[in-house]
């Protein structure tokens, strides 16, 4: 975990307000997949706080956002341009832990689905089955990038216009008795975590879940961002965002 | 001796600057961005007697310069810390505050008492805490309340009691005078200012909580205009803070009548914030030829 | 009927956007930029028996998302007020609200009755400014004084009374549940908030009265929280103040209970700034299908 | 007087942290030499405050602003660049009346020389003395303006790296009795001013003076900007900034 300056090698408009943000960092830490980082938006108009934004991909060099720019701080970052240094925080959290898993299946809905490539890009042997749902297909920005690295996509829009007019998780659930998963890794709205839980409460299957929550810090002092968990609260930007799904309260 | 050596209340810190509590955990966090033995001290998270989880989430919203939170004390209770936290953070080269909040005087005393027999170096009490119903607030509005609650508490305490005073007031310099008259051996102000955020567009308050304690950079003007007051009301040190994020911020304070300074909001935005204070208080004094920092506390020229 | 018109203390507003007094002098210098009949109501440049010149220079700081302000009543006092401004204010098609302060009791009867025999709509009691030695908040800080004030200047008033309360107290709502009891008609909140700035370089207070009123964005947490909490004490109508910039952070204040708004600092940064705000509360109503604004006062979803 | 969006044409540095702006205006109004504009320095770090510049030159499209990099605000003026827009409300307060004087002496110091190049730029057909002064050469950034439009112009330096080691009243004493100045227009630090006041207050030559203080507004509203005046307390902002030397307290 390191605080640094970030330089800001691109911080393209993909579509529908959802950019891509490439970031070259000095002395790489290494990073795990599910994690994220802490991104200073500037200071403009009395902004204080970092984001909180879900690492994408990485290499040795870089790190790639995806972020929407929802309010007056996304927005902000979303007029950065090249070569700008941006304060950054990062790796942050607990991620997604592969252990001996040969077979994931990856639920993602909305932005959720950003974080769930970060997997696939630090383990390429394991067998994944993608489900990844989206109002539109427009607001389905990275769904290409799994295509080819997974054994199987599927995915499900609002409106149909990408995939199948369903959701996510009425997908998985088709394919969750025929694949034999390992283990289940999913990032997406609460509504959709429920479903998730409702479908899966009977499998021994373990099944991961990334959360949010309003942040302060994101590296574990201001205990701000606390979610309600079996044994108790816990801070989701240090002892998650990835929590058993058993574990965490929905 | 180096210029921002400073000692108050009978215990000797490397410099003014200390972590205030509730921003900074048990320390623990910012180890990796620096060796604790960098800071003047640390104000550790607000303990109860009893273990608690605090309020609901959301619990931070951020307004124009600053935070609002609304924790309300999650913290793992005295025993907890005494166990899991002290022995490690007993190692590190800095003050340690034990901050501590109670549901009774009864509970004060008895904190006090066992912490008494610690490392902890200084207790500070945080008798200005919004953010839970019994207990905090309660005890630190009115000078009566708090003149008592401290004379209480000091009869159990054998460490120095800082008392940690709520902006929440009409008049700042009565409690000030009130916890002194108490057996205060310091006070620290400001704890945060009891605020409000609105999503217009949900039409929803932000926090869980409705309201919680504003802090960070929109507060500073208020914090350094209260220790100004205090410093004039008041014999014993001042430890100051109230959206500190910087040296120049520092110097302020210190020249408002500050003996010390900490730091809350910053940390959280910056982990490096308090050793960035730390470096700039000693390039200050090398640039004004200032032998000690303490020259300047209260020194501002009317 | 407009989605804006409003109606509080038998006056018609033709917006509930007013500006605040002190930041608009008495509106001569905004007629350059729109016709003041754009405005809910004016409340004029707070007003003294005699006139005053005020404090020294300077009387203002600029602070993080704020500003800091010694101005202490310069004004042309009631005579010249009546003589010299009313007269062709009084032909502009918006309500005005005479703000007064008094140095005693007596002096506050006499303003009150005085004003009354004029084109003067409301009459706001400024019980509450930090920057004049006698008077002001002197009247406005213990329930008790202000309930005694309201209560006395109550029967010199034809006119509906509007108090305005300090933000520089414990308990607001004891405040306003006192002006309540007193008589008056409606509550206006918040006054500025004392504070201080120093210049570290100088080491001197920024302002030649060493402290003065923080207001501006800074404020708005704290403003919103204590507009709330006067909400659900009292059941006069609030006006709402403190921090407002935009028809967002409007609509955050009438959702929190404000019937109506007041536009301070922001007219000084933009002159437009009300206008601004009529203009995007007009839209908000419009996009959220609102038949008339007062649907949403103290709409607050917890 | 207008509120409005001006726009970066160009933002140089000149010498020493001082800057030349030239902003174009659209809806151009009519300017009088002395006033002056606020201007918006962006909204970083929490600033809301314009900043009161002088209007150093101007024509029917733009108006040039010299401003010295100082504090927060200016310096984050510093670093936009051009085609950036600028609120700004143009033009304010009461500038130099030249009523029917024929020959006019121009006292300036530091910044205060700044001001009064818009004299001579809006009145060519004046006959000018101009005695500016500055910590040294290089922070003379606007002197050659003057000279060629003026009949004389001596400079004055505290070290005398351009034009005389000498203060500026002292070389505007020394003209003082010889070429019948009609009026005496001036702008500089109060030291300045004052020992102005005393040279002067033999002649019966009208003084006027370029005042500052900080300001809120900008355009008279607020009553934050006052000075003493012998018939009480006057905003720099409506008032003034320009008045008799008789009626300011100094
Ligand atoms: C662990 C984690 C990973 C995330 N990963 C991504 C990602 O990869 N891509 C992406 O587009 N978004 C992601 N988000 C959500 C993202 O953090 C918010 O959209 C963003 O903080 C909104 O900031 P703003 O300034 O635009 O909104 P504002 O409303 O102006 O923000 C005000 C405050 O509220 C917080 N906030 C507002 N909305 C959210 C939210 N939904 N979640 C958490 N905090 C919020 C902000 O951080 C800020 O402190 C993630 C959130 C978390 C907690
Ligand atoms: C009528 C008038 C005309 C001016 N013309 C020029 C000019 O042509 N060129 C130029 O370089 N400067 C000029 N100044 C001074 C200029 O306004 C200040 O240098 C500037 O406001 C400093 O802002 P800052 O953000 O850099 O400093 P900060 O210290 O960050 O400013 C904080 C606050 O104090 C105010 N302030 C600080 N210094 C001054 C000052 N010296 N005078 C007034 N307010 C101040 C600022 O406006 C701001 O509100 C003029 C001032 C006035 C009143
Ligand atoms: C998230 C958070 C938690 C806090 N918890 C405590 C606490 O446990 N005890 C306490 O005395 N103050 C607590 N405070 C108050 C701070 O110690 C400090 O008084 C306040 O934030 C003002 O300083 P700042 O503006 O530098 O943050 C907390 C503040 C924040 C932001
Ligand atoms: C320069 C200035 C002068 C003020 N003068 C008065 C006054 O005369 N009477 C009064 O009741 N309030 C006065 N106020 C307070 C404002 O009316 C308002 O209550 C306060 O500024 C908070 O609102 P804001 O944040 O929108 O400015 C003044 C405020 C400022 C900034
Ligand atoms: S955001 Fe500070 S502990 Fe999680
Ligand atoms: S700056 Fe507001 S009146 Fe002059």
């Amino acid at each position: 975990m390191i605080s640094t300056k970030a330089t800001v090698v691109s911080n393209a408009h993909l579509s529908c307000g959802i950019y891509k943000l490439v970031l070259s960092i000095p002395d790489m830490p290494e990073i795990s997949c599910g994690q994220f980082a802490m991104v200073s938006c500037g200071n403009a108009d009395g902004i204080l706080l970092k984001r909180p934004i879900s690492i994408h991909d990485f290499d040795n060099k870089t790190v790639t956002l995806l972020y929407e720019a929802a309010g007056k701080g996304t927005k902000a970052l979303s007029q950065m341009q090249e070569s700008v240094d941006l304060d950054i925080i990062l790796p942050l959290g607990q991620g997604f832990e592969i252990k001996n898993y040969k077979r994931i299946a990856l639920v993602g809905g909305g932005l959720g689905v950003f974080p769930l490539f970060s997997v696939i890009r630090q383990h390429a042997d394991v067998e994944y089955s993608a489900y990844l749902g989206a109002r539109d297909s427009s607001h389905l920005v990275c769904a290409d990038s799994f295509i080819g690295r997974c054994a199987r996509v599927r995915l499900a829009t609002d409106d149909g216009s990408a995939g199948e007019k369903t959701y996510v998780t009425s997908l998985f659930k088709e394919d969750l008795a025929r694949y034999g998963f390992d283990a289940i890794f999913a990032c997406g709205p609460k509504p959709m975590l429920k479903a998730l839980k409702a479908i899966t409460k009977d499998t021994d299957i373990p099944v991961f879940v990334s959360m949010e929550e309003r942040m302060g810090c994101g590296f574990g002092a201001c205990l701000t961002c606390t979610c309600k968990t079996s044994s108790g609260n816990k801070r989701v930007c240090a002892d998650g965002p990835v929590f058993d799904i058993n574990e965490v309260i929905l | 001796m180096s210029a921002l050596f400073t000692e108050f209340n009978g215990v000797a810190f490397k410099n003014p600057v200390i972590c205030a509590s509730g921003t900074f955990n048990f320390g623990e966090e910012f180890k990796r961005f620096f060796p604790l033995s960098r800071l003047g001290g640390i104000s550790l998270k607000g303990l109860t007697l009893e273990k608690r989880e605090g309020n609901d989430s959301p619990r931070i919203a951020e307004v124009y310069g600053g935070i609002i939170n609304s924790v309300g004390l999650q913290n793992p209770g005295l025993e907890g810390f005494l166990k899991d936290y002290l022995p490690s953070l007993a190692q590190e080269d800095t003050v340690l505050i034990a901050n501590i909040a109670g549901n009774t005087v009864e509970e004060y005393c008895e904190m006090a008492q066992r912490l008494s027999q610690t490392d902890i170096s200084i207790i500070e009490l945080n008798i200005s805490c919004p953010n839970v119903k019994k207990g905090g607030l309660a005890f630190g509005v009115e000078p009566k309340g708090i003149e008592s609650i401290v004379f209480a508490v000091k009869k159990h305490c054998k460490k120095p009691l800082m008392v940690k005073l709520t902006p929440n007031v009409a008049a700042i310099s009565d409690n000030a005078l009130a916890a002194e008259a108490g057996g205060a051996d310091s006070i620290s102000l400001i704890n945060t200012i009891r605020a409000m955020a609105i999503d217009a567009k949900t039409r929803r308050p932000v926090l869980a909580c409705i309201t919680g304690g504003l802090s960070g950079r929109a507060v500073k003007p208020i914090a350094l205009r209260m220790v100004y007051e205090c410093y004039k009301a008041v014999k014993i040190p001042i430890i100051g803070l109230g959206g500190i994020f910087n040296a120049e911020d520092a110097v302020e304070f210190m020249l408002a009548g500050a003996t010390a300074v900490q730091i809350g909001t910053a940390n959280m935005i910056n982990p490096m914030a308090a050793v960035e204070v730390i470096d700039g208080l000693e390039r200050f004094c090398y640039d004004n030829n200032i032998k000690n920092i303490k020259e300047i506390v209260g020194g501002l020229i009317i």
